[in-house]
C-alpha cells in the first residue's frame, strides 16, 4: 500500500488515508454537547455534511483513492474486513477466512443474504470482479491497486467462497482489505463505463447515491434493503435512522464554520484548531478520530548535503521548539508525537530523548560537523556554502496551522545557523520538486493500516521512483540491516516476533535522526447540537452515519 | 398698458464679482430691443436672469416679467412661466438640442410641461409647429436626432420649439451668430414675424449689422453696464458714446480695402497695394482640384490663381468645401485629382519628404489657434521653435528676433513667458500670425481667422493683416463665410457652393455685378449698414 | 442592409478573436511543465503504470506530432467538441453546461446591482451640496479600491457570523445570493460611478440642459430626460470589460461563498493541468465577452446612432 | 491639480516610499520574530494591530510588508505599462492593416479574464514574487495598450501636429518634440491608477496561495493566512486588507488629480 495522494484540487483540506475500523466507539473520542446517549433515536431528516476537501473527481474509491473519497464512500460501500475497538482485524462482508500454511493461498467466504444497491446478490464473484477491477490499469487506481499487489489469481470455490493465489506471503492483506479503497461493489455495476460508475457506484452500505450535481452536492438516500453484517438486536430497524445525507463542498474554512454556526449545515470536517477548542462553549459537538498509519512528521533528505551528516541531522532536531508552537497554533487539540507511527498503532514506539530543544547541543554538533563560520546574516557557512535547507510545502497537504508551525521552525532555526527556505507549491509542482530531489526537508503524510507502512517508508527499494517519478522513501534511508528487519516482519506469522522486529526497525530510524515526528494525522469533525449518535468510524477513521439521528 | 418686461437697477454677481451692474430697460409687446455688447459685457447673464437661470446672486429694484414680480417668484412658479410666457432661443442649435433624443420629442416637452393635451394631440401640435417654420418632410424629420439634420433645419426646430408655447416674450441669445448669412437672414425674418404678431423680442448679439435689421431700440453694454441706449436710427447715425463708435467703425462691410477698421491702426488713410505684375509667376496656382470622402464629393474641380502680394477671398457657407480645399493646398489632404503649384513649383500631390523644403514658403492660420499650439510651450518657446525650424525652443540666440516678431504683431514682448492659454482670443490669433510669419512665407492660408472673435477685436486683427501684407507683400488665401470681411479684405473673390467654385473675379465685379444666382442670394442676405 | 454588414463584421471579428485565444491557450498550456498524460491519470502523484500512461497518451492523441495535434484540436473546436476533461472524465461541453449558468447568473446580477448603485450615487452626487459631493467622491474611490476577497470575508463576518441575517454560504435561496452579488458589485459600482458622474456633470452643465430648464423643466426632469442617457453611455461602453472582470472576481467569490461556478473549476483546471477544461473555460469566457460587447454596441447604436460611427 | 491636492499627494507618496524603504523607522520591531506565547492578542496599546498566530506584531508586519506589496505593484505596472507603450504606440502609428492586426490581438488578450491569464502564467512559472509580477503585468498590459493607442491616435490626428507639418517639421522631430511629451502626462496619471489595481491583483494571487512565499509579510499573503482565523482574530485579515484599500484608493486619487480619466483598467 502506498500513499493515496491523488491530485486533490483547490485550497485547503488535509488529506491522508489511514486505516482503522471501530465497530462500536472505536478509538475516536467524542464529546456530545447534549447528553445524547440517553436520547431516544428518532428516524427521519436529512443530514447536511460540509467537507473542506476538494470535490472528488470520482465517487468510486477504486479510481485514484484519496481521503475525501473515503469519507463519502464509507456511507455507501463496505469492505470485506474491518477493525474492532482494540484495532484487531475482524470479518465484515466476509464471514470467515483462513490462510494456507505456506501463506500463498488466502480463502475468503462472504456472508449470505446481502444485496447490492442495484439488487444483485453478494457472491464470491464480487471478490474476483472487484480485485480485477483494481488491478486493471484503465481504472487508474493507485491506493487499491497497491493494496492487492500480491494477489496473482482468484479461483471461485463455490457461490460464496473464493481462493486468492498470492505471489508472496502477505500478513498485511486483511488490513489492506479493510480499507474503503478496496471496498466491494456490484460486479454488474462495474461492467458500466467508468464515468457512469464514478457517478453512482452500487455498494452494500446503509445509504446509496441518488444524484451528484457537480460542485454542489452528492445526495445520498437511505438504502431500504440494508442488511448490517453485525446484526444489532435492540436496533428498531435494520436501516439507517437518517432519510439521507447531502454531501456539500465548502473549501473556505471560515465560511464552513459560519455555515455550521448558523445551522445551514449539520456536520463539518477539517475545522480550524481554534474553532475545535471553543466547540464546547459554542454548543457544538466534537469528534476526534486520529488517523492510523504513519504520524505527521518531517523527513530529512539524508542522500545529499547538509543532511548526509548525522550530526547535522541531530543538530536540526535540537534547534527547533515544536511543542510551544503546537500548543499555541493547535490550541491543545493535537498532542506532540515522538513516534514514527500514529498513536493508534499498537506496535508504535516513541523516543522523546531524541527531540529535546537544546540550542547549545545543536551549536556544538554543527561546530563539530565543520559548519564553524557565520555569514553576514548570521547563517552558518562551510567551504563557502551556506547551511540552507530547501523545504517545499504543498498548500493541499499542510493546513494553515501546520504552515505557521513551519514558519515558527524557520524563525527558531535561524539563530542556530540554519536557513530554512519554505516554498509554497500547488500539488503538481510539489510532486515535481520531490521527483527531482529538490528538497532537504519535506512533510508528506503517509497512510497504511498497521506497522507495514514502515517498509514502504524506509526500505531502500522505495528510493527507486515509479514511472510517474513518485517514490515514498523521502528520508532516502538505505540500511541493509533495516531492510532485512522490515521484510522478515511482513513474512512471519508469529505476532510477538513481528512486534519485536518492527520495534528494532523503528529504533534504527529514530537513532539515525532521519525523521522528526510532530503529531498524529489530525482528523476532527464538528457537529451541531441537534446531531446525535456520532462516533462510529470505519477502518480509516472516517465517520459512519448508520447510527446517527437528528432531533425532530 | 404697462410694459411686458420692466427692469430697474438689475445687479447679478458671481462670488462678489458684478457681472451685471445696475442695468435698466423696458420692453413692450410688438417691440424688439437689442442688447449689443462683446463677450464679457454681461448681456447673456442679463438675458438669463429674466428666466431666473443666471446662476448668480440677483438683486433689482424692479424685475417684472409678463406682469409677474420675478423677485418673489418661487422655483415652481418660475417653471410655470418658462417656456410658456417667456422663451429663450440659444445660439448653436447643435448644442441646444440633446443629440441623443429625437427633435420632435424635445419640442413635445414644452407641451408636456405646460399643457394637458394627450399624446396624439401633442404630436399633431408639434407637426403644426414644424410646418409653420416650413421644415421639409416634418413626419420623418421629427423622429430624427439633431445630428442627422442640416444646420438650417436645426435652426428651424429651435424656433418651432419657441413658438409652440405661444410666448409673450421671446429672448434670442446670439440666435444668428454662428449662422451663415443666408440662414441668419431667414431667422431674422422669422423673429420679425414674431414681433408683428405682437410678441416682445429681446435680441442679444455682438453684431450691430445683423441687429440693425430687426431692432426698434438698441442698448449697448460694456463690462456689465449699459453705456448708451436709444432708437436704432439714433445709435447707428448719431452714436454718442466712444465705445459705440468703435463698434460701428469695426464693421467691415462697405469699408474699402486697406481702410483701417480700428482706431488704433497705425496708418490713417487707406493705402493702395502697387498693381501686381501680370506676367510674374503667381504665388499659388490651383487647377481643377477634386476630393471626395467615402464616395460623396467634397470638392469638385476647384481652380483659381493667387497673384503675388494680393489677397484672394474664398467665400462659401459651411459645408461648401472651402476647408477641404485649404487642407489640400497645405498638403494635409491628398487630392483625388488636380494640382497645386506654389511659386511655380509643384506642391501637391507630392511626396511629403520632397516638398518639405518648399513648406517654408506657405504658412497657415486656423479659426481657434489654441488647438494648433503645443500646450506645453510658452509664447516665447513657440516662436523660438518656429524661428529655429524646430531645432530648439529655448535658444537664447533668438531672444531679440522673438521680441521683434511680437512687436510686429503688436503683442507686448514680456508676454513671451506666458502660456497661450492665459491670453485672450485676439492675442492668441496674433501669436499664430507671428508664428506663421517667422519663416517669412510668400503665401499665407487663413481659414476663418477671425470668425470666433468679437467685432472690435476682429477689426484690430484684420488691420494687422493688412499692414503685414503691405510690409511683407505676402499673398493671402483668405477663407471665410462672412461676406463683409471678404469684401473688405480681398482683391479677388471666389465663391464656393457645394464643392464647386461657381463664380470668381475681382471683388468689385463679384460684389457689384454678381453673375451666378447663388452669389446673388448670398449678397441679398448680407446685412448692410452703409 | 447596414445591420447585416455590421453583424457580418462582428461575427468575422469574433471568429478571429476566438481563433487567437484558442491558439494562445493551445501553446500556453503546453508550455506548462509536467506530463499531460499524468494529469489524465489524476496528477503526478498517481501511481499509474508506464503502460497506463501510454494508453492515456494515445487515447487523448497526445502522442501525435504537435502540428497535427493543433489541427485536430481546431477541427474538433469547429464541431464544438472541446474534448473530455482530464480530471472529471466528462465532456468539457457538458461540464461547462453545468458550471457556466450559475457564474453568468451571478455576474449579470452583480452587473445590474453595480449599475443601479452607480446611477443612484451619481444622482445623489448631483443633488448633494459641496460636502455631499466630497463624501460621494470618497465612497466611490474606496469602493473601487476594495479587493473582492477582503470584502467577502468582512461581509461574512458582519452579516452572517455577527448579525446572522444572511447565510454565509450559498444554499440556493435568494438570501444566499445577496452577499456574493454585493461582494462582486461594490467594487464595480465604485468604478462605474466615477465614470457616470463625470459624464452626468458635463450633460447637466450643457447647453441643451439649459435649454430644457428654459422650457420650464425641473432639475429632476432634466436628469430623467437628458442626464440619465448621457451618464449611461460611457459606462455602457465599459460593460464588456466589466463583465470579464466579474468573471475574474468570480474565482475568488465562488470559493469564499462555496458557490458552484466557472471560477472554481477555472483554478482547479489550471492547477491540475486539465488542458481541455482550461481551453474550454478560456474560449467560453472570450465568447461571453464578445457577445456582451456586441450587445452593448447594439444598445449604444440605439441610444446614439451618430456617436457609434465615430 | 490644486495646491492642497498636490501637497496631500506628495505627503501620501512620501509616507509610503518611506515605509517601503525604511520600515524600521516607523516599526522598529522585527516582523519575523515569533513569540508563540503572545499569539492572537487583540489590538491593544502594546500591539495596535494585535498579534498573529505566531505572536508576531501585525502592525510591524503591515509596515514591513509595504515594501513587498508596493514592489510587486510597481514592478507589475512597469511591465504592463512598458508592454502597453510599445504595443499601443505601434498600433497607433502603424499603417491601417497593422493597426487592425494589433487591435485584434489586443482584443483577444483582453477578452480572456485577466485572472485566467495570470493563472496560466503562474502555472508555467510556478508561484513566487517574480511570477506574480509577470502574471499581473502581462494580464493588465492589454487594457493599458488600448488606452495608449487611443491616446496617441488622438494626438496624431490633432491640429497641433498638423500645424507642425505645415511648419515643415519631419516625422521624427514631430514625435520627439510634440507626440511623446504630450502623451506622457495622461499616461503618468494612468500609471498611478494602475499601481493601485496592481497591488490588489498581487494580493489576489497571494490569496490563492500563488504569490509571495512565507514568511514575507506581503499584504495579500497576510490577508490570506488571516482569513482562516477570521472568527477568532478578525484583525489578522482586516489590517492588511485596510492597507491595500488605502494604497489603492490613494493611488486612484493621485491618478485622477493628475488628470487621468477613469477608463478600462
Amino acid at each position: 500500500m502506498r500513499r493515496n495522494q491523488r491530485a486533490t484540487r483547490l485550497f485547503t483540506g488535509a488529506l491522508a488515508l489511514p486505516l482503522a475500523a471501530a465497530l462500536i466507539a472505536g478509538c475516536s473520542s467524542t464529546n456530545d454537547p447534549a447528553a445524547s446517549k440517553d436520547a431516544e433515536p428518532v428516524a427521519g431528516g436529512t443530514l447536511v455534511y460540509a467537507s473542506g476537501d476538494a470535490e472528488p473527481s470520482c465517487l468510486d474509491p477504486h479510481v485514484g483513492g484519496n481521503y475525501p473519497q473515503a469519507l463519502v464512500a464509507s456511507q455507501f460501500m463496505e469492505s470485506l474486513f474491518t477493525k474492532d475497538a482494540e484495532g484487531k482485524i475482524i470479518p465484515w462482508l466476509a464471514e470467515k477466512t483462513e490462510v494456507s500454511t505456506d501463506g500463498l493461498t488466502r480463502t475468503i467466504t462472504v456472508r449470505d443474504g446481502i444485496t447490492f444497491h442495484d439488487g444483485t446478490k453478494l457472491t464470491s464473484e464480487a471478490i474476483k470482479a472487484n480485485i480485477e477491477h483494481l488491478q486493471n490499469p484503465n481504472t487508474a487506481s493507485s491506493t487499491g491497486y497497491l493494496a492487492v499487489g500480491k494477489v496473482d489469481r482468484i479461483k471461485l470455490v463455490d457461490e460464496l467462497t473464493a481462493e486468492l493465489k498470492l505471489s508472496a506471503p502477505d500478513n498485511a492483506l486483511l488490513e489492506s482489505l479493510s480499507m474503503p479503497w478496496t471496498a466491494i461493489q456490484s460486479p454488474q455495476g462495474l461492467k458500466r463505463d467508468q464515468a457512469a460508475n464514478c457517478a453512482a457506484p452500487a455498494g452494500t452500505g446503509p445509504f446509496k447515491v441518488e444524484s451528484w450535481d457537480r460542485q454542489q452536492a452528492v445526495n445520498l438516500v437511505r438504502y431500504e434493503d440494508y442488511v448490517s453484517p453485525a446484526a444489532d438486536a435492540e436496533r428498531a430497524s435494520a436501516t439507517s435512522y437518517l432519510d439521507g445525507i447531502t454531501w456539500r463542498f465548502i473549501p473556505e474554512a471560515a465560511s464552513r464554520y459560519a455555515a455550521l454556526q448558523s445551522g445551514e449545515v449539520d456536520v463539518i470536517d477539517n475545522p480550524q484548531p481554534d474553532t475545535i477548542s471553543t466547540a464546547a462553549d459554542n454548543g457544538l459537538g466534537h469528534l476526534d478520530a486520529p488517523r492510523p498509519g504513519a504520524s505527521n512528521r518531517l523527513e530529512l533528505n539524508s542522500s545529499k548535503a547538509p543532511f548526509d551528516d548525522v550530526r547535522v541531522r541531530e543538530a536540526f532536531m535540537h534547534s527547533v521548539d515544536v511543542n510551544s508552537g503546537i500548543n499555541s497554533l493547535y490550541f491543545n487539540t493535537a498532542k506532540r508525537s515522538y513516534s514514527l507511527l500514529s498513536s493508534v498503532e499498537p506496535l508504535g514506539i516513541s523516543d522523546e530523548s531524541k527531540f529535546t530543544t537544546d540550542a547549545t547541543k545543536a551549536n556544538e554538533l554543527l561546530d563539530a560537523a565543520g559548519w564553524t563560520q557565520r555569514d553576514s546574516e548570521g547563517y552558518r557557512v562551510k567551504d563557502g556554502k551556506r547551511l540552507t535547507l530547501k523545504f517545499p510545502v504543498s498548500t493541499n497537504q499542510s493546513v494553515p496551522a501546520e504552515q505557521s508551525l513551519f514558519e515558527q521552525m524557520q524563525a527558531a532555526a535561524k539563530p542556530v545557523g540554519f536557513e530554512i527556505k519554505i516554498e509554497l507549491l500547488d500539488l503538481s509542482s510539489w510532486y515535481g520538486a520531490l521527483a527531482k530531489h529538490e528538497y532537504d526537508l519535506v512533510s508528506a503524510p503517509y497512510t497504511k493500516v498497521g506497522p507495514s507502512v514502515l517498509r514502504i517508508l524506509f526500505h531502500s527499494d522505495s528510493t527507486v521512483p515509479a514511472p510517474s517519478g513518485y517514490f515514498a522513501n523521502n528520508a532516502q534511508v538505505k540500511d541493509p540491516k533495516l531492510d532485512r528487519l522490515l521484510v522478515d516482519a511482513e513474512q512471519t506469522n508469529d505476532e510477538t516476533e513481528r512486534a519485536e522486529l518492527y520495534k528494532q526497525a523503528q529504533q534504527i530510524v529514530l537513532d539515525g535522526y532521519y525523521v522528526m515526528p510532530l503529531y498524529d494525522q489530525q482528523n476532527h469533525f464538528l457537529y451541531s447540537k441537534n446531531v446525535h449518535g456520532m462516533g462510529q468510524t470505519t477502518a480509516v477513521s472516517s465517520p459512519i452515519y448508520y447510527n446517527v439521528f437528528l432531533d425532530k | 398698458m404697462n410694459p411686458l418686461l420692466a427692469v430697474e437697477n438689475l445687479c447679478v454677481s458671481f462670488a462678489g464679482q458684478h457681472a451685471v451692474d445696475a442695468v435698466s430697460f423696458e420692453l413692450n409687446a410688438g417691440e424688439c430691443l437689442a442688447l449689443v455688447g462683446e463677450s464679457g459685457s454681461g448681456k447673456s447673464v442679463t438675458a438669463r436672469s429674466l428666466l431666473g437661470l443666471s446662476g448668480g446672486r440677483v438683486s433689482a429694484e424692479k424685475l417684472v416679467v409678463c406682469q409677474e414680480d420675478a423677485l418673489t417668484l418661487t422655483e415652481p412658479a418660475w417653471q410655470k412661466i418658462r417656456g410658456s410666457s417667456v422663451v429663450m432661443i440659444l445660439q448653436d442649435a447643435l448644442m441646444a438640442l440633446d443629440p441623443l433624443r429625437p427633435v420632435g420629442r424635445e419640442i413635445e416637452d414644452v407641451l408636456k410641461e405646460h399643457g394637458t393635451l394627450n399624446r396624439a394631440a401633442r404630436s399633431t401640435k408639434v407637426l403644426e409647429a414644424l410646418a409653420s417654420v416650413d421644415l421639409p418632410d416634418p413626419e420623418r424629420r421629427m423622429k430624427q436626432r439633431s445630428t442627422q439634420l442640416s444646420g438650417g433645419m436645426r435652426q428651424r426646430v429651435l424656433i418651432a420649439q419657441a413658438l409652440i408655447g405661444d410666448p409673450q416674450i421671446v429672448i434670442a441669445d446670439e440666435a444668428t451668430t454662428a449662422l451663415d448669412s443666408r440662414l441668419a437672414a431667414l431667422v431674422l425674418k422669422q423673429l420679425a414675424a414674431l414681433k408683428d404678431e405682437g410678441r416682445a423680442v429681446l435680441m442679444i448679439s455682438h453684431d450691430l449689422a445683423q441687429v440693425a435689421q430687426l431692432a426698434d431700440r438698441i442698448a449697448v453694454m460694456r463690462s456689465g453696464k449699459i453705456v448708451e441706449s436709444g432708437t436704432t436710427e439714433q445709435i447707428l447715425n448719431h452714436p454718442q458714446h466712444e465705445y459705440t463708435r468703435t463698434l460701428l467703425r469695426a464693421i467691415p462691410s462697405g469699408v474699402p480695402r486697406f481702410a483701417p477698421l480700428s482706431t488704433k491702426a497705425i496708418t490713417s488713410e487707406p493705402r493702395q497695394l502697387p498693381p501686381t505684375d501680370p506676367d510674374a509667376t503667381p504665388a499659388l496656382v490651383v487647377e481643377n482640384l477634386s476630393k471626395s470622402f467615402s464616395r460623396h464629393p467634397a470638392v469638385i474641380e476647384a481652380g483659381f490663381v493667387l497673384p503675388r502680394g494680393s489677397t484672394l477671398g474664398l467665400v462659401g457657407e459651411s459645408g461648401s468645401g472651402k476647408t477641404t480645399t485649404a487642407r489640400m493646398i497645405l498638403g494635409l489632404e491628398r487630392p483625388d485629382a488636380g494640382s497645386v503649384t506654389l511659386l511655380g513649383e509643384r506642391f501637391a500631390p507630392h511626396g511629403e519628404a520632397a516638398r518639405r523644403n518648399l513648406r517654408e514658403n506657405i504658412g497657415a492660420i486656423y479659426q481657434n489657434p489654441l488647438g494648433s499650439f503645443d500646450p506645453r510651450y510658452s509664447v516665447g518657446q513657440i516662436l523660438t521653435d518656429a524661428l529655429s525650424a524646430g531645432r530648439s525652443k529655448r535658444g537664447s540666440g533668438y531672444k531679440d528676433q522673438v521680441a521683434r516678431l511680437l512687436e510686429q504683431v503688436e503683442l507686448d514682448p514680456d508676454l513671451s513667458g506666458r502660456n497661450p492659454r492665459e491670453l485672450s482670443g485676439g492675442q492668441r490669433q496674433r501669436l499664430a500670425i507671428a508664428r506663421a510669419l517667422a519663416p517669412e512665407p510668400q503665401v499665407l492660408v487663413l481659414d476663418e481667422p477671425v470668425s470666433a472673435l468679437d467685432v472690435s477685436i476682429q477689426a484690430t486683427v484684420l488691420d494687422l493683416l493688412d499692414r503685414l501684407q503691405q510690409e511683407t507683400e505676402t499673398s493671402y488665401l483668405f477663407i471665410s463665410h462672412d461676406l463683409s470681411v471678404i469684401e473688405h479684405m480681398s482683391d479677388l473673390v471666389a465663391v464656393m457652393y457645394q464643392g464647386r467654385i461657381v463664380e470668381q473675379g475681382s471683388t468689385a465685379e463679384v460684389f457689384g455685378d454678381p453673375q451666378h444666382e447663388y452669389t446673388r442670394s448670398l449678397l441679398t442676405a448680407m446685412p448692410r449698414l452703409r | 442592409m447596414k445591420l447585416l454588414a455590421w453583424l457580418g463584421r462582428k461575427v468575422g471579428g469574433a471568429l478571429v478573436v476566438l481563433w487567437l485565444v484558442a491558439t494562445a491557450i493551445f501553446i500556453g498550456v503546453r508550455l506548462i511543465p509536467g506530463d499531460p498524460a499524468e494529469a489524465i491519470m489524476g496528477g503526478p502523484g498517481s501511481q499509474a503504470s508506464a503502460e497506463a500512461l501510454a494508453n492515456a497518451r494515445s487515447e487523448y492523441g497526445l502522442d501525435l506530432p504537435i502540428v497535427s495535434q493543433y489541427f485536430l484540436f481546431l477541427a474538433k473546436l469547429i464541431r464544438l467538441d472541446f474534448g473530455t476533461s482530464y480530471s472529471f472524465k466528462d465532456p468539457v461541453l457538458q461540464i461547462m453546461g453545468e458550471v457556466l449558468p450559475p457564474t453568468i447568473n451571478l455576474a449579470l446580477m452583480a452587473l445590474a446591482v453595480a449599475w443601479l448603485l452607480a446611477l443612484l450615487l451619481a444622482l445623489l452626487a448631483m443633488r448633494a451640496n459641496k460636502f455631499g459631493q466630497l463624501l460621494g467622491n470618497a465612497v466611490e474611490i474606496v469602493a473601487a479600491a476594495v479587493p473582492h476577497f477582503w470584502l467577502g470575508a468582512v461581509l461574512i463576518m458582519l452579516f452572517s457570523s455577527m448579525l446572522g441575517w444572511l447565510p454565509a454560504v450559498a444554499n440556493g435561496t435568494a438570501a444566499g445570493l445577496v452577499l456574493p452579488v454585493l461582494t462582486l458589485a461594490l467594487p464595480l459600482a465604485g468604478f462605474l460611478t466615477q465614470l457616470m458622474r463625470d459624464s452626468l456633470n458635463t450633460a447637466m452643465g450643457s447647453q441643451f440642459a439649459l435649454a430644457a430648464r428654459a422650457r420650464g423643466e425641473s432639475r429632476l426632469t432634466v436628469f430623467r430626460r437628458h442626464g440619465l442617457r448621457h451618464a449611461a453611455l460611457p459606462a455602457l461602453g465599459l460593460t464588456g470589460w466589466a463583465f470579464s472582470s466579474l468573471l475574474s472576481g468570480a474565482v475568488v467569490v465562488e470559493a469564499i461563498f462555496a458557490r458552484p461556478g466557472l471560477g472554481r473549476s477555472l483554478l482547479s483546471a489550471v492547477l491540475a493541468r486539465d488542458i481541455p477544461m482550461v481551453t474550454g473555460i478560456a474560449l467560453f469566457s472570450a465568447l461571453v465577452y464578445i457577445v456582451v460587447m456586441a450587445l452593448t454596441e447594439a444598445i449604444e447604436r440605439l441610444i446614439d446612432p451618430a456617436g457609434a460611427e465615430s | 491639480m490644486s495646491r492642497t491636492a498636490k501637497i496631500l499627494s506628495l505627503l501620501f507618496i512620501a509616507f509610503w516610499v518611506l515605509t517601503a524603504f525604511v520600515p524600521a523607522l516607523i516599526a522598529p520591531a522585527d516582523p519575523l520574530a515569533i513569540n508563540p506565547s503572545q499569539a492572537f492578542q487583540a489590538p491593544s496599546g502594546a500591539h495596535i494591530f494585535g498579534t498573529d498566530e505566531s505572536g508576531r506584531d501585525v502592525f510591524t508586519r503591515v509596515i514591513h510588508g509595504a515594501g513587498d506589496s508596493l514592489y510587486i505593484g510597481l514592478a507589475a505596472t512597469a511591465l504592463g505599462m512598458g508592454l502597453a507603450l510599445v504595443l499601443g504606440t505601434a498600433a497607433a502609428l502603424a499603417p491601417r492593416w497593422l493597426d487592425e492586426v494589433i487591435l485584434r490581438v489586443l482584443e483577444a488578450l483582453y477578452s480572456v479574464p485577466s485572472l485566467l491569464m495570470a493563472l496560466l502564467i503562474i502555472a508555467f512559472t510556478g508561484p513566487g514574487v517574480g511570477p506574480a509580477i509577470v502574471a499581473v503585468g502581462l494580464s493588465t498590459a492589454p487594457g493599458y495598450a488600448r488606452l495608449v493607442r487611443s491616446q496617441i491616435r488622438t494626438l496624431k490626428n490633432s491640429e497641433m501636429l498638423e500645424a507642425a507639418t505645415v511648419l515643415g517639421r519631419g516625422t521624427w522631430r514631430k514625435v520627439r518634440n510634440h507626440l511623446v511629451p504630450n502623451a506622457l502626462q495622461p499616461l503618468l496619471a494612468l500609471v498611478t491608477l494602475g499601481i493601485g489595481q496592481a497591488v490588489i491583483w498581487a494580493a489576489a494571487l497571494s490569496f490563492l496561495g500563488l504569490g509571495t512565499p512565507p514568511p514575507a509579510p506581503e499584504w495579500g499573503a497576510m490577508l490570506s493566512a488571516g482569513r482562516t482565523y477570521l472568527h477568532l482574530a478578525w484583525w489578522l485579515s482586516f489590517f492588511p486588507g485596510l492597507a491595500i484599500v488605502v494604497v489603492a484608493a490613494g493611488a486612484t486619487l493621485i491618478g485622477r488629480a493628475l488628470g487621468g480619466k477613469v477608463k478600462a483598467i
